[in-house]
């Protein structure tokens, strides 16, 4: 019943798509496109819970693709679990477009393809063959690509998108060959069928790096990312929040569908490769997005980062399963699917409160901001709610899924194999790094853009965010407030996916308040209540409150600064996003990036400034895509002298061929 | 008996009358009218196959595909060139005189690829394929350009060595077929040489296949015998590019199946798998490097269809029901969509008034419509769903994988590196700041559309009749 | 057939392939000219003794044909166009007589492996036919490739077809030798009048050397 | 439910109380052993008094955030410091937080404070809020590390729990347990900005930490900030002492006596805790800032080791 609805759901927004082509400049297509799609998004979201609640599996064959094949869809508990984080994004989504989507300079770029891209993000979730899913995979792409390429005037905006519809279709390729493995020699391409079937070693091996290849590089994980930075500051805020928030989810469930469902029973090694490549992009992610001065750039690096720690999750997940502890392989992957709703739920808010800024002010380089949170105090309290939520602060829902994952690597002990008790830990370490790293990162983003003095006049001058826009903003921030305080709530609801995945499910959490706390594990009887955290903080800061109110001096006085006694000084005094970072570059990026400074002083009595440079070195470009592209044109450029022969050396070619078969015939026949 | 002639004799007719037509506005009217009928008799072949008397003739499930194919692009260029080359006549590209040898031409090369497409006499199919040939080189240098004249006589100089080839294979096909089959016709219809083949002379019918293999792979296009097919895009007028691209290279691929069918009816002989294999990833390869460097829009499609035409080569080489049948839908695709292309083309450089691609920029903000179906045509070519070339696209790779995953690793890098190419130059011109005027478009972009729904329809649903026809053909093929 | 038949037309067969070769070998253009009328002479003569062996009567049409047009006309075409274009004395081979010669030799080699290795399922006689008509066309191409000049890349194209036509001729009782050798005569004449047309000074290479760079704008 | 209040009630008025005679101590101890007298232990009792006593001062360009910051961070500490087993291991709350929640508080609650330093645009509050966050990744890594090695060791992440088990005979000496503690010593030193790391005294521009973030704050804020400040030092002292020699500590619904004796020996605790406090600052001295991370980077380096050592063999 479930897939129907999503599949009418998937119809309704073709359609609007289709309807909003051609009006796509009237003054009401923005409010009608976006309403009509906040709509279809609630009622599949609807859908997808209600399957989730009643942790029900609906399949259904429509006679469409492959004749043979037909189309199949199918929604289980772990489908559910992604479709309610796709609508729950694409409702946010929509509703600040509504506001937002008034500024739009282009909509006609737009309004078309938002619908179809929910729409075919809604489709990968419920494909339930090879060719339904790299269909509505490849459909996906297509119509982000045209949202990010929406804004076409600039350069890097078309390289962006470039680079993005080139990996896109280098992931989907890898997707079609690790389907082609498990399909088998006589391709069948259900999924139903392939689960049948069960693959060797060697081809499991296969299926899983090509599946860390193709839906990896959707998903961003180091060293495929690159895409990611480009694409996401490109296109329209609320396109880089659905892209980031939502359908790199979609691509990690590409990877869970695939690994966890598809491929049967996989070897422990194996999980350990997982697992490595998720401490390996978080850490690069967050390292990167310290670097960076625009503040959408920073964001998408720290979907990087998050996308990390969601694939370390998964890899203990796989680790706990073949090893057959279910119940700790449950923890990890509640833990995962909890973070990969919450990073959806906060990534988006942030997102939303950049696309804010970028409207208020025209400016996306820190650098340039400042002094917002005086302009803009709303969205500046929303970003700031969204910026302790993913910098892993309790009470919020990223501390509590963050938690899950290390109450699940602390149960490596009991891993039999030592790579694993040894690599789970220092792995959890480094996600603690990467936690503490992004929150550096966001005292920095926070910090430079809306606090301090503006540095530019756009700073100066920008306004607040208007109404539906900021009731999106906070609606989102609610979600992660209440998804920190009551963790077990989203559990409770995340358990049957877990369980579709890993055969077990953590214990129900209790919900009588006001001891709603998370119980990982029986066995280590940890426990984290967010409730009540959050009901202390609120005392003490009550308490904190009255008492100043009681017996201190109520008298306050406005003043310049103090700061140390030095005259009032420019704003471009002020630290900016590199200055800040500096301490952590010195430390960090030296080795990460070879970051090096250099200062040149003039001479003494030249009034010629100082001048202070960083260059970085991307590993991932200058190692993986440099080459590539540097081998393709060099492979271009001795080609292309086949242009330019003569009729006669045309002739010399056909010539040897001839010869050359004929030679072939005479000694191998 | 009267749509099988019909369908090249309505052409043959129709060009004698437009020959004589001086006004061209009724003549481009006559040519899509004849090109209508001879599609109208194509329809009609669908349903009735009426037995020739004497077996010059013949209408089987292979090249039924192909001629319904082959009638239908015809007619809808026709449309496209009546809009354009009326066009080419104000702008004074080409005077009256050309036009009416144009049109002319077209109606003779269409009669001259159905015939060879509907005959089931190799000699005559050989005949007709050379009449095709002289056609489309006379057409390429209708411009009287030097780059025009250039291009046709290269496609002259190697389409002719190329056709001599083909004919020496045909010969050695009849002569190892004569002591079977005895002297004259019989020797020479396919349905006898595809019953007899088993009996032939295998070291000789190895021999025949390289050279029709190389003789027809030189009009298919396929590397390294491709040299004459970017100029040869590139120079002539835009509708005949699109035939060429959409139809002519189809019918090289027909007669290339038409004798591997022979040569698969006899073990003895080696396999002419992996050599289309082979020419086909050579291909692929070759023309998804060259896309980089190319700065002409229409040489640029050009070398995207040699590489379609290197996966087609490549899916027969394979083999096998479901190649066999990827093989066919993605030539029915890439027909559809390369055409389709070329005409979209067509209209662009006549807006904007050139070829050169980096003169060609921001068109979906200067002319949206136009600009979004191009788009959508390269996202199509490129292999992107929801289009059908994607459906052909995932079986040829899925199979290859499937069978020789090494094969169709090479393949997946071709068509990335050619993806990769494709889109930056879409980048280039559908979008950046605007270049030319932003004149309205007067030409009727309905042939594009039509073209592209038809693609996009097969993308999502491939209806069962074609499907069980298509099926039966790669049964046919082995 | 007698022994004798087979004998003359093995003689005259192997007659062509020598003149090819020889065309190979001959640099300089009248003589080049003359060998190939020579050529296409033999060609009628074997042409007719087929026609009288095969007492097929039509191909006395085709050695008419070759007679008068591939060993008459065109040669005299070609000397008209050496004398205009004033080239009659230049030599011009990519690479030199000595290694086209043993590239020749391999070729005829190669051809006679592929033949021989057909087991008698076709007759002697055409075997022997096919045989040497592979060498002819195999040579022809070899001297278009190698020759930079247009006649003689002419002239190489016509042996190739004079190679055809030995075939075809061989093939006992062919249908559509005479259609198809007219079609492909259309051809060989639309190329000397091309020749004419562009008044090529030296090579197919181009029409114009100077052209090639205004040419497809595609130079980096 | 109402002992659970009354408990927690209990605790928090402790921490409030004694967090300011803490600081007092160490202060006069150090003055003591720099042969100086010193300001009496309950100096910074009067120093916040006097503090709330006075009119704020709030640059012109301080927004909410900078007004509110001081309550949210003195309230995230406290509640911290209130979770933290001080001479019960009922600490009535014990369930709601393990002890990466408490570290998670500590965040939330540094992440407060250098948002506030970076609000009025001064340079030195930039300053301060990269260098307190530069200083923190790498701390919050080594707790984590350590918290793992306790985990190992205890098999919870549970603060009384962890005490508990430790305290039991059970247990031995463990080497990974003294590695443990060197670390949390180190972190603790890093945390409350103590030489070598910070100078709590100094007021030298370039060298400030700490109090570069709360240059521009004065009266009532500044006195939260304090107060909050010296709650840490408490909770990082108060944690050593429950988790490393939790021997005295009273157990849940203990009898009066064992009430009294625990509390007793808390106090000695603390006194020890800052007289060794006291002795290490006078002993070392101050290191330039980028040298910070090495010494951090120690103490994960022993929280590593120690869960190693742990790992390879069960019975150390």
């Amino acid at each position: 019943m479930s897939v129907t609805g999503v599949l009418l759901c998937v119809a309704a927004l073709l359609g609007i798509s289709v309807a909003a082509a051609p009006n796509s400049r009237k003054p009401w297509a923005n409010f009608a496109t976006y309403g009509a799609c906040a709509l279809v998004c609630a009622a599949a979201l609807s859908f997808a819970v209600a399957a989730l609640i009643g942790s029900d599996t609906s399949t259904l064959i429509l006679p469409l693709g492959l004749p043979w094949l037909g189309m199949h869809f199918r929604v289980d508990p772990l489908a559910a679990a992604f479709l309610a984080v796709v609508n729950f994004g694409g409702v946010a989504a929509s509703v600040f477009a509504l506001g937002y989507g008034r500024h739009e300079s282009a909509p006609q770029r737009v309004l078309p393809f938002i619908p179809a891209f929910l729409a075919g993000m809604n489709l990968v979730v419920v494909a339930d063959d090879a060719f339904a899913f790299l269909l509505s995979w490849e459909f996906m792409s297509l119509t982000s690509w045209a949202l990010v390429v929406s804004h076409d005037r600039s350069a890097e905006t078309l390289r962006a998108g470039l680079v993005y519809i080139v990996m896109a279709s280098l992931g989907t390729l890898a997707l079609l060959f690790a389907f082609g493995i498990l399909a088998g020699p006589d391709g069948q391409y259900a999924f139903s069928s392939m689960r049948a079937h069960g693959l060797g070693a060697d081809a499991t091996m296969a299926v899983l790096f090509l599946a860390l290849l193709g839906a990896g590089s959707k998903a961003g994980i180091f060293p495929l990312h690159a895409w990611l930075p480009l694409a996401h500051p490109a296109a329209p805020s609320q396109v880089s929040a659905l892209m980031s928030g939502v359908m790199t989810k979609v691509a990690v469930y590409a990877f869970i569908r695939i690994v966890f469902d598809l491929l049967g029973p996989i070897d422990w090694r194996l999980g350990m490769v997982v697992i490595g490549v998720g401490t390996v992009t978080a850490l690069y992610g967050v390292l990167y997005a310290l670097m960076q001065h625009d503040l959408k750039r920073l964001l998408a690096y720290h979907t990087v980062e998050n996308i990390g720690i969601i694939f370390v999750g998964l890899g203990l997940a796989l680790a706990f399963r073949a090893n057959g502890f279910v119940a700790a392989a449950a923890l990890a992957a509640t833990a995962a699917l909890f973070h990969v709703f919450n990073h959806s739920a906060f990534k988006s808010l942030l997102f939303f409160g950049a696309g804010a800024v970028q409207n208020a002010t025209g400016e996306r380089d820190m650098d340039r901001l400042g002094g917002l949170i005086h302009a803009m105090p709303r969205t500046a309290m929303a970003f700031l709610i969204g910026a302790a939520a993913i910098s892993a602060l309790p009470p919020l829902n990223g501390f509590a899924s963050e938690w899950l994952i290390f109450q699940a690597a602390f149960l490596s002990p009991a891993f039999p194999q030592w790579g694993l008790r040894l690599l789970a830990p220092a792995s959890a370490a480094i996600l603690a790094l990467s936690a503490a790293l992004a929150a550096a990162c966001f005292v920095k983003a926070f910090g430079v853009t809306f606090l301090g003095r503006a540095r530019s006049d756009a700073a100066k001058l920008a306004c607040e965010a208007d109404k539906i826009s900021l009731a999106a903003m906070f609606g989102l921030a609610g979600a992660c407030i209440f998804a920190g305080i009551v963790p077990g709530y989203f559990t409770n609801l995340l358990a049957p996916a877990a369980q579709f995945l890993t055969t077990a499910r953590i214990p129900a959490q209790p919900l009588a308040a006001p001891w709603t706390s998370l119980l990982p594990v029986a066995a280590s009887h940890n426990s984290y209540s967010g409730f009540v955290i959050a009901a202390c903080l609120i005392v003490a800061t009550a308490l904190a409150s009255l008492a100043m109110h009681l017996f201190a001096n109520r008298a306050t006085r406005r003043s310049a600064a103090w700061d140390c006694g030095y005259p009032d000084t420019s704003p471009l005094t002020q630290y900016t996003a590199g200055s800040f970072a500096q301490p952590i570059r010195r430390v960090f990026a030296t080795m990460a990036f070879r970051a090096r400074e250099t200062v040149e002083m003039p001479v003494p009595g030249d009034a010629a400034p100082a001048q202070f440079r960083v260059r970085l070195w991307d590993p991932a470009w200058e190692l993986l895509y440099a080459p590539v592209a540097a081998a393709v044109n060099f492979l271009a450029d001795r080609i292309n002298v086949f242009q330019f022969l003569t009729i006669r050396r045309y002739l010399g070619m056909v010539f040897f061929a001839l010869v050359f078969l004929l030679t072939v015939l005479a000694l191998w026949t | 008996m009267i749509p099988i002639a019909a369908v090249f004799i309505v052409p043959l007719v129709a060009a004698v009358v437009l020959a004589l037509i001086p006004v061209y506005r009724i003549a481009a009217w006559l040519n899509v009218a004849a090109a209508l009928l001879t599609f109208a008799a194509a329809l009609a072949l669908l349903v009735w196959r009426p037995a020739t008397p004497w077996h010059l003739l013949l209408v089987d499930d292979l090249n039924i595909v192909f001629i319904v194919l082959n009638t239908l692009v015809g007619f809808t260029t026709s449309v496209f060139s009546n809009g354009y080359i009326a066009h080419e006549l104000e702008i004074g590209h080409l005077k009256p005189a050309h036009l009416r040898f144009y049109h002319a031409m077209y109606q003779v090369l269409m009669g001259a690829m159905n015939l060879a497409l509907l005959t089931s006499i190799t000699g005559l199919m050989w005949v007709a394929i050379e009449l095709a040939t002289l056609t489309t080189i006379l057409m390429v240098g209708i411009y009287r350009t030097h780059e025009a004249l250039e291009a046709a006589w290269k496609y002259f100089i190697l389409g002719s060595v190329g056709i001599a080839l083909a004919l020496f294979g045909t010969i050695l096909v009849y002569s190892v077929a004569q002591p079977v089959v005895g002297d004259g016709l019989p020797a020479m219809t396919w349905s006898t040489l595809a019953a007899h083949a088993a009996q032939f002379d295998p070291a000789i019918l190895n021999i025949a296949f390289v050279f029709l293999l190389l003789g027809y792979g030189t009009k298919a296009g396929l590397v390294p015998l491709h040299a004459w097919l970017p100029d040869a895009h590139a120079e002539g007028p835009t509708p005949i590019s699109a035939v060429l691209s959409g139809l002519l290279l189809n019918v090289a691929i027909y007669a290339i199946l038409r004798f591997k069918m022979v040569l698969a009816a006899n073990p003895a002989t080696i396999a002419p798998g992996p050599l289309m294999m082979a020419l086909g990833l050579i291909s692929v390869l070759f023309a998804a490097l060259m896309l980089y460097r190319r700065r002409d829009i229409k040489r640029f499609f050009a070398y995207s269809s040699i590489e379609h035409m290197g996966i087609i080569a490549f899916a027969f080489g394979l083999g096998g029901p479901l190649a066999n049948f990827a093989g066919l839908l993605h030539m029915a695709m890439h027909s559809l969509t390369k055409s389709g292309i070329f005409f979209a083309v067509g209209h662009i450089t006549r807006i904007k008034g050139t070829q050169k691609i980096s003169a060609i920029t921001g068109l979906t903000t200067s002319h949206p419509v136009l600009g979004w179906i191009f788009v959508a045509c390269v996202a199509a070519i490129a292999g992107l769903p929801p289009f059908g070339v994607f459906t052909s696209e995932f079986l040829i790779v899925t199979t290859a994988f499937a069978q020789r995953p090494w094969l169709a690793v090479i393949l997946a890098t071709g068509l990335v590196i050619s993806l990769g190419a494709l889109f930056m130059r879409l980048n280039s011109i559908a979008f950046g700041e605007p270049s030319g005027d932003a004149s309205p478009d007067r030409m009727s972009v309905l042939p594009v559309v039509f073209h592209l729904g038809l693609v996009l329809m097969i993308g999502i649903f491939i209806p069962g009749p074609v499907v069980s026809w298509f099926r039966h053909v790669a049964q046919l093929l082995g | 057939m007698s022994a004798l038949a087979f004998d003359v037309s093995h003689f005259l067969a192997g007659t062509i392939v020598l003149l090819s070769l020889s065309l190979l070998y001959q640099d300089r253009l009248p003589p080049l000219i003359n060998i190939f009328a020579v050529q296409s002479l033999v060609l009628a003569l074997s042409i007719a003794w087929q026609a009288q062996t095969q007492g097929a009567s039509h191909l006395l049409i085709t050695a008419g044909i070759e007679l008068c047009f591939k060993a008459a006309i065109i040669p005299y075409v070609l000397y008209r166009l050496i004398r205009h274009l004033k080239i009659h004395r230049t030599v011009e081979t990519v690479v030199g007589i000595g290694p086209t010669m043993i590239a020749g030799m391999a070729l005829i080699g190669l051809s006679m492996a592929l033949m021989m290795r057909a087991t008698s399922g076709i007759g002697e006689m055409a075997r022997e036919d096919l045989a040497f008509a592979l060498c002819v066309i195999l040579l022809g191409l070899l001297m278009m490739v190698t020759r930079r000049n247009a006649v003689s890349q002419v002239i190489g194209f016509m042996s190739i077809e004079n190679g055809l036509v030995l075939a075809a001729t061989g093939a006992k009782g062919m249908p559509f030798v005479v259609e198809t050798f007219v079609a492909f005569s259309v051809l060989i004449a639309l190329i000397v009048i091309g020749v004419f047309l562009f008044r090529i000074r030296e090579r197919f290479d181009t029409v114009d050397v100077a052209m090639l760079d205004r040419f497809r704008g595609e130079r980096r | 439910m109402i002992a659970t209040v009354f408990m927690l009630a209990v605790q928090a008025i402790l921490v409030l109380l004694l967090a300011p005679l803490l600081t007092g101590i160490v202060r006069t101890a150090k003055a003591r052993l720099l042969r100086r007298r010193g300001p009496s232990v309950f100096q910074p009792y009067r120093d916040i008094f006097r503090l709330l006593r006075k009119e704020t001062v709030v640059a012109h360009n301080a927004s909410w955030l900078f007004v509110a910051a001081p309550t949210f961070v003195f309230a995230a500490t406290w509640v911290a410091a209130t979770l933290v087993p001080t001479f019960t291991f009922d600490v009535g709350l014990g369930a709601a937080a393990d002890l990466i929640a408490i570290v998670g508080l500590l965040a939330s609650a540094r992440f407060g404070l250098a948002l506030a330093g970076l609000d009025t645009g001064t340079s030195f509050g930039g300053i301060g809020a990269s260098r307190e966050m530069m200083i923190a990744t790498i701390a919050e890594p080594a707790m984590l590390m350590l918290i793992f090695s306790l985990a190992l060791v205890a098999g919870t992440t549970r603060l009384p729990d962890i005490a508990f088990f430790v305290q039991s005979p059970v247990l031995g000496l463990r080497i990974s347990l003294l590695l443990a503690f060197v670390g949390f010593a180190m972190i603790a030193v890093a945390e409350n900005g103590r030489i070598p790391v910070d100078n709590p005294a100094t007021h030298l521009e370039l060298t400030m930490v700490h109090e570069a973030m709360l240059l521009e704050y004065s009266g009532r804020h500044l006195a939260l900030m304090e107060l909050a400040h010296a709650m840490k030092l408490l909770l990082y002292v108060s944690l050593i002492a429950v988790v490393f020699v939790p021997w005295g500590v009273a157990p849940a619904r203990g009898s009066l006596m064992q009430f009294t004796t625990a509390f007793l020996m808390y106090g000695g605790k603390l006194y020890i805790g800052a007289i060794v406090l006291a002795l290490f600052e006078v002993t070392i001295a101050k290191m330039r800032v980028f040298r910070v991370p090495q010494f951090i980077g120690v103490a994960l380096m022993l929280g590593l080791l120690a869960a190693l050592l742990r790992l390879v063999s069960g019975g150390l």
